[in-house]
């Protein structure tokens, strides 16, 4: 017990360090440590490049300059509440969790000290639902969202007709994996598709058994909600299969550089999800410039313009305009984390604002509200080109099916709303 | 005042049983207890609960749990993960399923369940020793985690699969829930584990501790004099299990509020636990407090150090963080193999005869 | 022959063939346990290190390059050259007998005589050191293996066979990876024998895995039989994550292997070469037959991970001694 | 056919009674290997019975078989008065046996007091959650046997080390706390195997009295097993004698002395 009296003295001094008044508090609960390592430094460096960016640039946001709090969760959701409470009391502005076990645990803890979290594309997709989830956004598009448009992309290519089509989802067997079966089954009693499910068991190194009956039940397309060790295995193993490529689906977390390089040339054609396009935008050569060069790279610069990358910085892009709104509701610099939400409620993101801001068609067009903090649910789908080792995107933003999925998310948000004891409403 | 047990004299079996016979150690004992009852709860904050206290008074309870079964009855168990888990779902589908009973009956019930799962657990323990036995508990493990994953009824058929902790209040203070105050939180995970503490002692230094000791210095002549091995093992797998099921449920409904099952309860939580028995001292309840202290304020500590104080970056002073907690481990164990309870009870010892070493 | 029946045997055979993936990591275990008592929990790390190492010397990384950088506030990150695959294995190999000296010379020499329980807990320190060493050294970004090792199904065997069965039987497939693991591994297999019986450092660690006492009194030095079994479980762990590696990359998660591990060793004995490869072959089916019959079409799948550990389980309940051990016999 | 024995005394003047254990026909074999081969001898109540032979005999393993520790293939076991099923060792304790082992058995990771505590658990009832909580039933409980604690540690001069991790002890101590924590038991018969094994003569002579003193004053019925001749012959009341798991004598320490068979056994000569 001695030892912890000491440990705690000394954090106490460090803590003592007290928050910088008038400043814009945007932690970053990143994870560049752990198994998920990959996946996290390259968001992480584009969120962070795009805020010093704005400091280095524009002075911040408003004339309001941002401060950075980074901190370390290794994807560990214990680390993630060590580091929300180390961070709030710095008075942060805005949580981007970064990992749907933290986003569980920062629902509650957020809503009851009033600070924003913006969830995109991960966390819990009944948070769409504004009147239930007041802190909670999860615009542009949720997991819910990703499966609809996964299935309209093969209604697409398929004439309209998925009629007896063998569809396998290949989840890692966790709540995240299989978050898309209770809209595939839904879409597949009404599209007319046979959809076979295949669980990997955590951490997905050995995926053989799947693989094997994939390669017996010759489903016409795989579907994958990977993560982690996982994906690269898949795709390897897909490819070793023979299983075409071009046939093989994977969602926004299964389709990044690092998911295909392993595999080589053997992963050309393996196509996935996006919510934001992955190109060459003007504002990458400003981070370059203004950011990269002038010393402030958030890592160490490799990884700029990669997906995770783009996202990253697409996600800083939609935080900073929520403020940006909020302050011109408020009147104010000086935002607090509730005028923060107030900007979010009222984020409206367009063609022109993307263009203006150097990032042309990096997402969909959407408009939040308080009824629907989920946004326009669009996602793409871009294809692994393993000669250039580049993911081009083969579509345009594509709308899921709402009236599939706002009757689950009704659904589902009414059943928090009834365990938890919250009566539905707008702030 | 000097350290001593000169001149403290035991009238009675009782005052020489006692927990701590030294009269220092008693005052010391009581200001603890004092300032944790006392004071703590009026100073500490939402950073302090949610960051070091309330983990720490968790761990701390599991790591008794933990330290009955492998450090009092020798068998190594890495089911630890497994049985928290067990503990938080029937903590849970006992907060759903009987709203109006009180969350301090729920969480004993879940210690209860997760005794009674634990002890089937245990069964194999007559068969299989050591090692293998440890990694026979894995099975455990994986198959709990597994079965909480599949079996949608666990999480009352919620599309995200998570479970999440609805508000419950003792004497009309909120424990659970989003509006819990960090004392309140504090609070409920202290007096669980200030009666679990005491409960571990009791039992284990009376005969059915005696019973566990025995079969893990040497089964074959604990048989021999008298000890019934099915009922000594099981029996610890109980206790064990039932400790680790209360911080399983504390865990889930105090602590994170959500939680899910792979990620809450993997195998890491079944190491971690482990770790802080061994760290801490096998067989020693102070041990397990020292462990769980250990392993709960070190890695905060390095990251204030790294992040805050040198201003190096997170994922560098994350890297470095292991390599220190790695090496600091292998410096403690080759400085003193059994564990912080032993170094304090040989500080102690030397402090007995300071300033007069020999 | 049904389809049914012909991917039964399909998935035997690959069951077979992943089972050689599971003995070669369990072969590590068994190497410092069978000649010093230390259930090495490091074994997995040791894997990943060991593959973090040879991509980072092929492809002339720097090592600690970001922490170098962020003390110094340089940029730099390769020295400019590749280094060719062998040569590379053979400095990987060097760097691994280094650690294996280091180990011994700063922990383990220093807990001679410790309880079990002990040496585990320091292996478990050692995982963690080596974990974060590898990260600092390497970086924590998916690597990817160019060693040129054959991946994919063999089309030679999937022709061979298709006509076995109907229209519904697609040949056998068996990864082309799978079949060089599986020759790599008995060949060294057969190194580790040969090495054992016909080396006076052979024989040397195995008087030291019979009787430690015995082997001191005969003028054996225990230190350089522990070096060398340390270099020997650095060169399986080599071996078995540059296998692991070329399927996922090599990245943090290759240190899970060990978790697959286990339960081979459960079934094969701690101590036992053969029982890790026998082991390891059981495992590898019966996981993969479970998964197949039963635990894709009833229990939704998923079940292998929990099922090799329930199977070693009930196999020791059964035969507490494990696959090769003798028949334990209590006495007082 | 239970043959009754009438009491006698012997002739330091102790009474030596009915039969309290009596082998009838034991075998027991290991695989292949007869370890024993059908033994049959008695123990009675009160005396001093000791178990002699060369190495290999089959005199442990005669003790294993008394302690319930191997259950023989063929005969029976006898235990006051009724005969006894094949029992787990803890239930054999439970009626009352008690024993030291030839390669010190101690818990090393208790101190002496809680070693010899280990003998009275047998005595001790209280049920889990009455202990969980001490105070009162358990309490009260371990208060009542540490008396009886008490006065064996008196009892075998070992009250200094009560406090001591038995792991720290010399050998000779640790034989002493052996002896102890069985005698806490209160045990009828109590099985001493080897007990002044690797000890000098001191240590011997201390030990002797020791087993004399118990067998004394708490009338306890000893069978033990001994090398040395000098002290078997002084202490014992009768002796059987082992070799090759048979029986090759029995009966007072003077009429084995005489047994041909007995002093060839000794002295080495070869089987035909």
């Amino acid at each position: 017990m001695k030892m912890k009296t000491l440990a705690a003295m000394a954090l106490a001094g460090a803590l003592a360090t007290g928050p910088a008044m008038a400043e814009l508090v945007m932690p970053d609960l990143s994870y560049r440590t752990g198994p998920y390592a990959a996946g996290g430094t390259p968001f992480s460096d584009g969120y962070q490049d795009y805020l010093n960016l704005l400091n280095a640039r524009d002075g911040g946001i408003g004339g309001e300059s941002i401060r950075i709090v980074e901190c370390e969760t290794g994807y560990n959701t214990e680390k993630g509440v060590e580091c929300y409470e180390s961070t709030k009391g710095e008075g942060a502005l805005i949580y981007q969790p970064l990992s749907t076990g933290i986003t569980y645990q920062l629902i509650p803890k957020a809503t009851a000290d009033g600070i924003p979290i913006h969830t995109m594309g991960y966390g819990r997709t009944s948070a769409a639902n504004g009147e239930v989830f007041n802190w909670v956004f999860n615009y542009p598009a949720n997991y819910w969202d990703a499966a609809s448009v996964a299935i309209n992309y093969l209604l697409d290519e398929n004439g309209g007709d998925l009629n007896g089509k063998k569809i396998a989802l290949v989840y890692h067997n966790s709540a995240y994996g299989k978050e898309p079966i209770r809209t595939l089954e839904e879409l597949s009693s009404m599209h007319g598709f046979e959809l076979s499910q295949l669980a990997v068991d955590h951490p997905g190194q050995e995926q053989k058994s799947q693989w094997l009956q994939i390669r017996r039940e010759r489903p016409d397309y795989v579907l994958m909600w990977g993560w982690g060790v996982m994906n690269q295995v898949a795709v390897q193993e897909a490819a070793n299969i023979n299983f075409p490529m071009e046939n093989f689906i994977g969602n926004w977390w299964a389709g990044a550089e690092h998911d295909v390089t392993p595999a080589g040339a053997a992963a050309n054609g393996y196509k996935s999800l996006n919510m934001n396009r992955v190109q060459d935008y003007p504002v990458l050569e400003e981070i370059k410039t203004l950011v990269h060069d002038a010393g402030n790279a958030a890592g160490d610069g490799s990884n700029i313009g990669k997906v995770l990358y783009v996202r990253g910085m697409y996600a800083a892009m939609l935080a900073a305009e929520a403020i940006a709104k909020a302050q011109d509701i408020h009147g104010t610099a000086a935002v607090t984390p509730a005028m923060v939400r107030d900007g979010m409620e009222a984020l409206e993101i367009t063609n022109a604002r993307m263009t203006e801001l150097g990032m042309e068609g990096i997402g969909p067009e959407f408009s939040v509200s308080c009824q629907n903090h989920g946004g326009a649910g669009q996602g793409l789908v871009q294809q692994w080109n393993a000669a250039d080792g580049v993911w081009e995107p083969l579509t345009d933003f594509i709308a899921p099916d709402a009236s599939v999925i706002a009757p689950l998310i009704a659904e589902d948000s009414a059943a928090f709303a009834a365990e938890s004891g919250i009566t539905p409403g707008c702030l | 005042m000097f350290y001593r047990e000169a001149g403290d004299f035991k009238t009675s079996y009782e005052a020489d049983s006692q927990t701590f016979p030294i009269a220092f150690d008693r005052y010391r004992y009581w200001a603890v207890l004092a300032i944790a009852f006392l004071v703590i709860p009026f100073v500490i904050n939402d950073y302090w609960v949610n960051a070091i206290f309330v983990p720490f008074l968790i761990y701390a309870i599991a790591a008794i749990g933990l330290n009955i079964l492998t450090g009092y009855c020798g068998q190594v168990s890495l089911g630890t993960g497994g049985f928290m888990a067990v503990g938080a779902y029937a903590c849970y589908k006992l907060m759903t399923g009987f709203p109006d009973v009180s969350i301090v009956i729920h969480i004993i019930l879940a210690g209860g369940i997760t005794a009674a799962v634990g002890a089937a657990f245990g069964l194999p323990s007559l068969r299989i020793k050591g090692f293998y036995l440890a990694v026979a508990t894995l099975a455990a493990q994986f198959f709990l985690v597994w079965l909480f994953n599949k079996v949608s009824w666990f999480y009352n058929y919620s599309a995200s699969g998570q479970i999440n902790a609805p508000e419950r209040f003792v004497a009309g203070v909120a424990v659970t829930g989003p509006n819990t105050a960090p004392w309140a939180q504090y609070m409920i995970c202290l007096v669980f584990l200030t009666v679990c503490a005491l409960l571990a002692r009791n039992l284990t230094r009376g005969t059915i501790g005696r019973s566990w000791m025995a079969i893990r210095d040497m089964d074959i002549a604990a048989e021999i004099i008298g000890v019934n091995p099915l009922k000594a093992k099981l029996t610890a797998f109980a206790v064990s299990s039932f400790f680790i099921g209360i911080s399983g449920a504390l865990f889930f409904a105090v602590y994170l509020g959500a939680v899910e099952v792979g990620e809450a309860f993997g195998i890491q939580k079944s190491f971690l636990v482990l770790f802080m028995i061994i760290i801490g001292g096998l067989g020693s309840i102070f041990g397990s407090f020292a462990g769980a202290a250990f392993l709960v304020v070190l890695p905060v500590a390095l990251k204030v150090i790294g992040v805050d104080w040198l201003d190096w970056p997170t994922d560098l002073v994350a890297h470095l963080q292991l390599v220190i907690v790695g090496a600091l481990i292998m410096f403690f164990l080759i400085k003193e193999p059994h564990g912080l309870a032993q170094l304090w009870r040989v500080t102690k010892e030397k402090l007995r005869l300071w300033p007069f070493p020999y | 022959m049904s389809a049914d029946f012909l991917y039964g045997i399909e998935v035997i055979i690959n069951g077979l063939m992943a089972g050689v993936l599971y003995a070669l990591v369990a072969l590590g275990f068994v190497l410092i346990f069978k000649a010093s008592g230390i259930f090495n929990y490091a074994q997995g790390v040791m894997a990943l290190f060991a593959a973090l190492t040879l991509v980072g010397v092929m492809e002339g990384q720097v090592p600690f390059s970001h922490l170098i950088n962020a003390v110094f506030g340089t940029e730099i990150h390769h020295f400019g050259w590749e280094v060719p695959a062998l040569l590379a294995i053979l400095l990987t190999l060097c760097i691994m007998i280094a650690f294996a000296w280091a180990v011994q010379y700063f922990v383990f020499r220093h807990l001679v005589g410790q309880e079990p329980i002990i040496l585990f807990m320091a292996t478990i320190g050692l995982a963690y050191f080596l974990e974060g060493v590898g990260d600092l050294m390497w970086g924590s970004d998916i690597k990817t293996l160019a060693l040129g090792l054959p991946q994919g199904g063999s089309m030679a065997v999937e022709e061979w066979t298709a006509g076995l069965g109907g229209d519904d039987f697609y040949g056998f497939f068996i990864d082309k990876l799978d079949m060089v693991a599986t020759v790599v591994a008995l060949l060294l297999v057969a190194g580790l024998v040969g090495f054992a019986q016909y080396t006076k450092q052979g024989r040397a660690m195995r008087a030291v895995a019979d009787d430690h006492q015995a082997a001191l009194s005969v003028g054996i030095s225990l230190n350089f039989i522990w070096v060398l079994v340390w270099s020997l479980a650095g060169l399986v762990a080599l071996v078995a994550g540059v296998m692991w590696g070329a399927k996922s990359g090599v990245q943090f998660s290759l240190s899970l292997i060990a978790l697959k591990a286990l339960p081979v060793l459960m079934l094969g004995g701690f101590t036992s070469i053969p029982g890790a490869i026998v082991g390891g072959l059981i495992i590898g089916v019966g996981e993969k037959l479970f998964e197949y019959t039963i635990g894709a079409p009833f229990l939704g799948g998923a079940t292998e991970n929990w099922f090799a550990y329930m199977l070693a389980l009930i196999f020791l309940v059964f035969r507490p001694q494990g696959l090769f051990g003798e028949r334990i016999i209590e006495r007082v | 056919m239970k043959d009754t024995v009438v009491p006698y005394t012997t002739p330091d003047g102790r009474t030596i009674g009915d039969v309290l254990m009596d082998m009838r026909g034991i075998t027991l074999r290991f695989g292949g290997v007869e370890a024993i081969k059908n033994i049959s001898f008695d123990i009675r109540e009160g005396e001093i019975r000791a178990i002699i032979g060369p190495n290999g005999a089959g005199k442990s393993s005669m003790l294993n078989v008394i302690s319930g520790f191997y259950n023989p293939q063929d005969g029976e076991v006898w235990f006051r008065g009724a005969k006894r099923p094949p029992m787990k060792p803890f239930q054999v304790a439970r009626q009352g046996i008690a024993r030291t082992f030839q390669n010190i058995a101690l818990f090393e990771g208790m101190t002496v007091l809680d070693n010899v505590m280990t003998g009275r658990l047998t005595h001790m009832k209280t049920g889990m959650f009455a202990q969980a909580l001490w105070k009162g039933r358990a309490e009260r409980e371990e208060t009542e046997n540490r008396e009886v604690v008490e006065r064996i540690i008196d009892f075998l001069e070992i009250q200094a080390i009560r406090k001591t991790p038995v792991g720290r002890l010399p050998y000779g101590l640790k034989k002493r706390v052996e002896l102890a924590r069985a005698l806490a038991a209160e045990p009828k018969l109590l099985l001493l195997d080897e007990p002044m094994a690797g000890m000098n003569v001191e240590e011997k002579e201390d030990m002797s009295r020791f087993i004399l003193d118990v067998n004394d004053e708490f009338g306890t019925t000893i069978a033990l097993i001994e090398h040395d001749m000098g002290v078997v012959m002084d202490i014992s009341d009768r002796v059987v004698v082992m070799d090759y798991g048979r029986k090759i004598g029995d009966g007072t320490p003077d009429e084995v002395r005489g047994n041909q068979e007995v002093i060839d056994a000794y002295l080495g000569v070869a089987h035909d």
